[in-house]
């Protein structure tokens, strides 16, 4: 497959675009592999690339159940960031953000990743000290952030609220440079393009529908385009991981599922160049390079796998874009849509083996998948490839929430709703 | 959505406050075992359709509901209070018309 | 040649005349106009640039589907980009002005564009931009270089930054029956309903209702049908179960038949009247709804079809049948059906020259043939258009034999300066696919029909794919009867129609395929989004429809491919050699169309949350405090005023507390009566030590832990009788507390007889501190003593202040003497004013916030800042709280091995070597190099200038907790540029035996 | 006897503000009851309660949820499972009831300073009402002398129907002026009188 460059534009432009070929193939799945990945996201891409890539394994099928990147990979907002707070987050998060960087070229397919800085303001003192924690948590951990003054802030962010007479002023804000945006959709492309050239299968329109077992063992899947077997299988379906799990006869797992909106608004010139967040309650937004605002706020707050929500976070979301933006309330909504969250139980993922012999889990990414796909689909193929995490993986175990060994960034407890 | 509280009857979701799944009964407060509790703490069936959950009405009477609920469609299946020892849920009514005949006596659990 | 304004017709108000400005030019129109329609009136053809090549467009659609016609609406520097100009009512003063154009409308430099189309197909940017792999452009700098200029090309109108002026409000709304969309369909169901004595809601987006019945031409029970219409809804509105809300867009379908809908209020005016919200954002809970949403026309797909000029039929007719405006006077047809015949004999009868009339189909029925000959028009059968020309206006068309769906032949070329295109209806399902699922393709209409209901709605008219006026009616009487409940309608209901008999089914195809280098035919006319990008699509394998749509951008535009979603999915279809349903639907998303962020903000616009106020408040504010936004509340920092620092001010309060007397509103504390015969068993439960042991009149320190066993929250819980607490909780989590004991009761416990109430606001809380307290309090309460003996650590007493009940209890959170003085809110500023005034002689100083924290901070108290919900009792000393004798909340999961692990950090206390400040955030580490950024152990959690010890110190949690005292670490706040030493000690730095606060 | 004092403050400005024509739809007030009391009945007890409350203040409440009753200066209606607010415009309503109901039967929770009572009256009282809550105000679902507890976002409030077009509000003390000021605010539309 030819290699995507300007002079490949230029001489497809020259023939009308006439020449282009598939970007990934669509494969028919064979009956056997080393490796099959359950769910065609942006995660399971992502990790059948550095299988192969990585690790020589190539002999791998992604199974998905419709179109490619159907779950929140394409539902997302967009953000990618590493800005946390306790050593586990920063250090995985970091190394995701290091896999951003090159991806692009990685890939040889332009995602887009934009690293125009995501802003937390800060509206407390109290609020200021807790961002300030953070921020030099990032910095110990080999991270990149910065102290924002409301003077920097108001040069930054033209047109947000820094009265001191708003309701929750701007005190200050916490600036990780190395954050930005990048394109959701390029992001399942380019992984899927990238397998499908070092030869793995892409099969959508495959649902699976249950798991063959010898013993405790798993062995292969059973799937609406028939069994398929495979050394190991691992299950990346965000979402969907309770409903999975359940085939595999696991019942329980520390995860709920959520439905999270997000909204865009009609298309602007540049209005805002960096992401911001508001600290006096819960939104995030930023601009798309189409020129819509992206943004979204908190969890309808209860279980959901609709893709669907309600009018109480669509009004409160839009508030605090107003709050924030006021000249934006002659601004409209375009469209709004939901996701479904795998809401772990202390808000940060699991990448591990297990749980059943065979079996390799990627789950509980709440609403933070996204900017994880690389990391997340590097280190779940080296947990995959030798049987044992990497030391970056090492502590997002399923056992740890029994062992109160947690991971908690926003100190919330086992309360889904509320990570 | 609609919830039709049995006390309150039929109000936006705005007034609830949504408290979790059902279907983990605490461990008795003198219970030991600690696989127990922390199965009720972490462990979620998270099932893809009736949903047994915990709402509390908490910009209403503040009493908690139990409800069962598609996480598929949000179709409310029943809605009870929560905590009656062998309530039957009782079936969600359709139409917000309905207030005039909801709910018990006042303050008798069905 | 060029469009006018007829000489009569349409709801216009041609004797009034309204001045308006488009571009900084002066225009005038009619009541009644549109911008739209009143540019035409004068001429206009040009209203905008596409997205993507900056071509030249005109109008194509007379109602919300329009894609090219977007403006932006300004109001002094408030700006409201991306507005359809067929939705703007026109009145005095308006102010438009045109958008994505540089430097003007008619010259746009961004049509460079056009040269670079073949470079600019479907997902180009994907494969290009990524930049050098090695040298200072390598990683992500290249892209965002390009991506700078990529991001200025792009947009459509600009946002402004000044805040919007106007208001915006919410309205809450219950009735029987939601009807939206009153055209014939919706104005038969709201009719039935409310004749059956439903309470009804109808609502049109349009500021007239009547729906197509404005301009079919129809006549309905021997009336015109917009004379039905007109008396129809009069009838209606005299009813006062009937609320119409014209100008108001039903665009959301949400859970239970919660429906969503906004209400242009003012936008037509020159200026709200007083107290009038621009827009009103409406939540209806409806028992039932009646869809009749109708329908949208669809656009041909062939070489050129963007050119100005070229329209959708039914828009030209609705332009000359509301507005008087005749589109061209040289027109062209060009279409798949019948009905579109119609525009044709309309045009023809307001004086347009119907030049050809170009039909896909080879056979041409003869009510068709009728209404061309009416026009006077010849028919081009079997042919269809394949080319435009002309620069910003349409001149000429180009005319091809069409065989088995290829061009064959010489064009003929003909000249006009109008050309009316139709692809049959696409019923506005929007709503319903929002509420449910999949929509189901009509072979026949060629067209996606509403799914089943999976909500309580019905469908009627347009929207259900029965387009004409007759069925539409009969669809609306059978709805708004079955919403009724009751008998089935009688045949005689049913108004009389007199139409022509056309069948609206068009041939199934949309797409003309151009031979050779024929020009960009347009599918997604605002996006740009052409013919040949969904073919490249399909080579490239983004064939399934959620593929296409965000490799191409199809239908993602501000009209939400409202015209472009059929054509598209026909072109894949046809690609693929599959049907059309086979290729799929995505599902429609709220809202129907775009909805003004301050509508839903509605009342929150300006007033994110409410203020919430201590009954001393006034007083704080007047006495010069600077006032603290904590959660919800305000509450005083410092009492500044002074030309003191902060610091200056909190030490000042501090100090004066500890040397003599010093007063504090406590008044925020979450307050929660916890009753009943079972109340001492349940805090025993919920608490970590003992309440049952506390005897009445006394008050006892709990701590709260989550279930998971980690520290939740503390506070003092007073036993005022054998059966009544008052349980005091950190301001921060009364909400969240009050909610966990109510889970307990409902759910957990129900059996235990207790009740909760919160009475955080019925007691005013003022906190006395200080060597003099007990003075103060001598001086002023009566009906009690209030010395040791009476009033020992911990008790509590009810006595009067200035003729106010009040109760005391002996706290102390300062490590002071000190007391809670606690009475009515209602009398909370008497009281605070008598302590004042008792305190003068002992010159007793108010403090706030930040002395409260210096104050906690010296004597080692915790609170939020190490109570983070990451912190178990023991991180914190709390041990000795933790009973060993009862379970309660949190006991079997706090000894859990993460939670007891030796690496967790614990509280310490820090003293700055370097006599300067600590603050929050900082973090500690063991290495003494500040260019060494790494290796934390710890962090600051709040720090302050101690007036008692003469020092910066702070509270810490550090790796290692308690075994580290007495050693020396540093402070790392690079954040902040701060490094230096510490010493690491107990964070009990004041009278730690508190001797001070028994005495 | 110290006069308590009201959280509405500055916020407070009598007077009469038409809207552009001229109208004013409705009327605010805040009626500064002397007792606002709850009394809770545990479950099985309510009809004690019930009895007790009607001992006290004469007012007998129906069977039924939010059924309540207006006579005057006092008022009361059910607005939980067991759950009453009683309202007497003189003071000591809580000492009163907290004589006739035993522990046994239930509790008794004096309110009366953190509750702010908020009247709205007039033909555009529901209108107002129905921009901040949403409840089906009209008289058929709402009838007179019943009670509804509901909320505004933050601001939890206990409504009465007192008249055909008269409801009493009940809301939190600390949140009474932000509310006030809001309910003004939401009356311009229709012009209203402060007094």
């Amino acid at each position: 497959m030819a290699e995507y460059s300007f002079f490949s534009l230029l001489k497809n432009a020259w023939n009308g675009n006439r020449d282009w070929k598939p970007a990934w193939s669509k494969a028919e799945p064979k009956t056997d592999y080393d490796v099959i990945i359950v769910g065609g996201g942006g995660h399971g891409l992502a990790t059948a690339y550095y299988l192969a890539k990585e690790h020589g394994i190539t002999n791998v099928a992604v199974l998905e159940k419709g179109w490619l990147g159907s779950g929140n990979i394409g539902r997302n907002t967009t953000i990618v960031r590493s800005n946390y707070l306790l050593p586990e987050s920063i250090r995985f998060y970091d190394f995701s953000v290091k896999l951003w960087e090159e991806l692009a070229h990685d890939l040889n397919y332009n995602v887009m990743f934009s690293q125009r800085g995501i802003l937390n303001l800060a509206h407390s003192p109290a609020q200021a000290d807790d961002y300030i924690r953070r921020g030099n948590a990032m910095l110990h951990g080999g991270g990149d952030a910065e102290w924002l003054t409301p003077g920097e802030i108001a040069k930054k962010v033209p047109g947000v609220d820094l009265s001191k007479s708003a309701r929750f002023p701007v005190v200050g804000g916490l600036l990780q440079p190395r954050a930005g945006t990048a394109r959701h959709d390029a992001v399942a492309w380019g992984y899927a393009r990238g397998a499908d050239r070092r030869g793995v299968d892409i099969v959508e329109n495959c649902e699976v529908t249950g798991f063959l077992r010898e013993g405790d063992r798993v062995v292969g899947v059973k799937s609406t385009r028939g069994e398929i077997r495979a050394k190991k299988i691992a299950v990346a379906v965000a979402g969907s991981t309770g409903r999975v799990m359940k085939l595999a006869g696991i019942d329980a797992l520390p995860i709920e599922s959520h439905v999270l909106q997000a909204f865009v608004t009609e298309s602007l010139k540049p209005f805002v160049d960096t992401v911001v967040t508001f600290g006096g309650g819960h939104l995030y937004m930023s601009q798309s390079d189409k020129g819509s605002l992206v943004f979204g706020g908190d969890l309808d707050g209860y279980n959901s796998y609709a893709q669907r929500g309600n009018l109480p976070v669509v009004e409160e979301v839009m508030s605090e874009m107003v709050a924030l933006f006021p000249g934006l309330a002659r601004v409209r909504l375009l469209r709004s849509w939901g996701g479904v969250m795998d809401m772990s139980m202390d808000g940060s993922p699991i990448i591990t083996t297990g749980p059943l012999p065979g079996m390799y889990l990627n789950s509980g990414w709440c609403y933070g998948g996204f900017k994880a796909t690389p990391a997340s689909g590097w280190t779940f193929a080296w947990t995959i490839a030798k049987d044992a995490p990497h030391a970056i993986n090492a502590p997002f175990t399923l056992e740890r929430f029994h062992r109160g060994a947690l991971i908690d960034e926003k100190g919330q407890g086992a309360t889904p709703k509320l990570h | 959505m609609l919830i039709t509280c049995p006390y309150c009857g039929p109000r936006d979701l705005a007034e609830f406050s949504y408290q979790g799944d059902a279907n983990r009964p605490r461990p008795d407060q003198h219970d030991t075992d600690q696989a127990r509790w922390n199965a009720y703490v972490y462990d979620r069936s998270n099932p893809a359709g009736p949903h047994r959950e915990y709402w509390q009405h908490a910009g209403g009477c503040r009493k908690h509901l139990l409800i069962v609920r598609s996480t598929l469609t949000h179709a409310i299946e029943s809605v009870a209070f929560a905590g009656a020892q062998g309530a039957t849920p009782r079936p969600a009514r359709r139409s917000p018309k309905s207030r005039t005949k909801t709910g018990p006596a006042k303050g008798k659990k069905p | 040649m060029s469009p006018r304004r007829s000489t009569e017709g349409g709801r216009i108000d041609r004797g009034r005349t309204i001045r308006f400005s488009f571009d900084g030019k002066s225009y005038h129109g009619h009541p009644g106009d549109t911008l739209a329609s009143a540019l035409m009136a004068n001429g206009m053809r040009l209203f905008g640039r596409s997205f993507k090549y900056h071509r030249p467009r005109g109008l194509l659609a007379a109602g919300v589907d329009e894609p090219n016609a977007l403006v932006t609406v300004l109001k002094g520097t408030v700006r409201e980009p991306n507005i359809a100009a067929t939705q703007i009512e026109i009145h005095e003063g308006l102010t438009v002005e045109s958008q994505n154009r540089f430097p003007s409308l008619d010259v746009d430099a961004g049509a460079v564009n056009q040269l670079a189309g073949g470079l600019l197909s479907a997902g180009f940017y994907y494969k290009t931009f990524m930049g050098p792999v090695v040298g200072p452009l390598r990683g992500t700098r290249f892209w965002m270089a390009c991506e700078h200029f990529i991001r200025r090309a792009a947009g459509l109108g600009r946002a402004g930054r000044d805040a919007d002026p106007d208001r915006y409000e919410r309205m809450n709304a219950f009735c029987d029956v939601l009807v939206t969309g009153a055209g014939p369909a919706g104005l038969m169901a709201a009719k039935v309903a409310a004749e059956a004595g439903k309470r009804v809601i109808l609502a049109d987006l349009e500021p007239v209702p009547g729906g197509s019945a404005k301009w079919s031409g129809d006549t309905i029970d021997g009336l015109p049908a917009a004379a039905w219409a007109q008396r129809t809804i009069e009838a209606l509105g005299a009813m006062d179960t009937v609320r119409l809300l014209p100008r108001t867009t039903v665009w959301g379908y949400y859970d239970g038949n919660t429906l969503a809908a906004l209400e242009r209020v003012t936008d037509h005016k020159p200026a709200p009247d007083k107290g009038e919200p621009r827009h009103r954002h409406w939540t209806i809970r409806a028992g039932a709804v009646v869809l009749a949403t109708g329908a949208f026309e669809r656009p041909l797909v062939f070489p050129g079809n963007d050119r100005p000029g070229v329209m959708l039929a039914d828009a030209a007719v609705r332009l000359l049948r509301e507005y008087g405006v005749v589109a061209g006077s040289r027109v062209a047809l060009f279409a798949n059906n019948d009905d579109a015949y119609r525009a044709a004999a309309a045009l023809a009868e307001a004086g347009a020259t119907i030049a050809t009339i170009v039909d896909m189909r080879d056979t041409v029925s003869s009510a068709a043939r009728a209404l061309a000959e009416r026009a006077g028009a010849e028919i081009l059968a079997g042919h269809a258009v394949s080319g435009t020309k002309g620069g910003k206006a349409l001149r000429e068309i180009a005319v091809q034999r069409l065989r088995e769906g290829e061009i064959t032949g010489q064009p003929r070329r003909i000249a006009v300066d109008c050309l009316l295109m139709s692809g049959g209806w696409s019923p506005a399902i929007h709503l319903a696919s929002q509420a449910g699922t999949a929509p189901r393709w009509d072979e026949a209409l060629q067209a996606f029909l509403p799914p089943a209901p999976t909500q309580n709605w019905i469908g009627a008219g347009a929207f259900a794919g029965h387009f004409a006026t007759a069925a539409a009616l009969a669809d609306g009487l059978a709805a708004g009867a079955k919403v009724a409940g009751g008998k089935p309608p009688r045949k005689s209901a049913l108004p009389r129609v007199e139409t022509l008999e056309l069948d609206i089914a068009p041939a199934p195809v949309f797409a003309i395929r151009p031979s050779g280098k024929a020009g960009k035919a347009f599918v997604d006319f605002q996006h740009d989004v052409t013919a040949e990008d969904v073919r490249q699509a399909h080579r490239e394998g983004f064939v399934s429809v959620e593929h296409l749509k965000r490799y191409t951008t199809l239908g993602m535009a501000t009209d939400q491919g409202k015209t472009s979603n059929v054509p598209g999915l026909a072109i894949m279809a046809e690609a693929r050699g599959i049907t059309v349903p086979e290729v799929g639907t995505t599902r429609f998303r709220p809202p129907f169309t775009p909805v003004s962020l301050g509508a839903l903000a509605a009342e929150r616009y300006g007033e994110l949350r409410p203020d919430r106020l201590t009954p001393m408040h006034d007083w704080h504010v007047e006495s010069g405090a600077t006032m603290y936004a904590a959660g919800l509340w305000y509450r005083p920092m410092v009492y500044g005023g002074r030309g003191e620092t902060v610091e200056q001010a909190y030490v000042r309060e501090a100090a004066a507390t500890r040397a003599g007397v010093g007063i504090v509103d406590v008044s925020t504390l979450g307050k929660i009566m916890v009753q009943g015969p079972d109340a001492a068993d349940f805090l025993d439960r919920v608490y970590t030590n003992k309440f049952s042991t506390l005897p009445v009149m006394k008050a006892r320190y709990g701590l709260m832990l989550r279930e998971d066993g980690l520290a939740y929250d503390d506070g003092t819980t007073w036993r005022l009788s054998q059966t009544d607490f008052l349980m005091t909780t950190t301001t921060a989590n009364a909400g969240k507390v009050m909610q966990q004991l109510e889970y307990y009761l409902d759910i957990v416990w129900p059996d235990l007889k207790v009740a909760l109430t919160s009475v955080s606001d019925e007691w005013a809380g003022a906190a006395i501190a200080g060597p003099h307290s007990r003075d103060v309090l001598a001086a002023c309460v009566a009906g009690t003593a209030v010395d040791n003996d009476t009033l020992p650590f911990m008790g509590i007493v009810r006595g009067e202040i200035d003729g106010v009940p009040v109760m005391i209890c002996r706290l102390s959170f300062s490590g002071e003497r000190a007391y809670e003085v606690y009475c009515g809110a209602g009398h909370g500023l008497h009281v605070w004013e008598a302590l004042m005034e008792a305190g003068k002689p002992f010159a007793i100083v108010p403090y706030g916030l930040e002395a409260l924290g210096t104050l906690r901070i010296e004597k080692g108290h915790v609170t939020g800042a190490e109570i983070d919900g990451r912190t178990t009792g023991r991180d914190l000393y709390l041990d000795w709280m933790l009973s060993k004798k009862k379970p309660f909340a949190g006991s079997m999961m706090m000894d859990r091995e993460g939670l007891c692990d030796d690496d967790r950090i614990r509280l310490v206390g820090i003293v700055a070597l370097d006599d300067r400040p600590l603050g929050g955030g900082a973090h500690i580490v063991e290495h003494n190099d500040p260019a060494e950024i790494r290796d934390s152990i710890g962090h600051v959690t709040a720090g302050c200038y101690s007036p008692a010890l003469g020092k910066y110190i702070a509270l810490a949690l550090v790796k290692g907790g308690k075994t580290r005292h007495g050693t020396r670490a540093f402070v790392s706040d690079p954040l902040r540029k701060r490094f230096g030493p510490v010493e690491i000690v107990s964070h009990h730095f004041y009278d730690p035996e508190g001797s001070r606060m028994h005495g | 006897m110290v006069e308590p004092v009201s959280p509405l403050g500055a916020a407070w400005k009598p007077g009469a503000y038409p809207n552009t024509a001229g109208e004013t739809g409705l009327v605010l007030s805040e009626t500064r009851p002397g007792s606002i009391v709850q009394a809770a009945a545990w479950p099985g007890r309510e009809k004690t309660l019930i009895d007790a409350i009607k001992s006290v203040t004469g007012l007998a409440l129906a069977d039924g949820a939010g059924a309540g009753q207006v006579d005057g200066a006092k008022a009361a209606f059910g607005f939980a499972p067991g759950k009453f607010l009683a309202i007497d415009q003189k003071e000591g309503l809580a000492a009163a009831l907290g004589a006739v109901i035993d522990v046994d039967t239930g509790t008794v929770t004096d309110l009366s300073h953190g509750r702010t009572a908020l009247r709205l009256a007039g033909p555009k009282a529901d209108w107002v009402l129905a921009k901040f809550f949403a409840l089906d105000f009209s008289q058929t679902t709402f009838p007179l002398g019943a009670g509804r507890a509901t909320s505004h976002h933050d601001i939890f409030a206990q409504i009465q129907r007192s008249g055909a077009e008269q409801f009493d509000l009940y809301v939190f003390r600390s949140f009474a002026r932000a509310f006030w000021t809001a309910l003004c605010h939401a009356s311009e539309e229709t012009g209203y009188t402060v007094g």
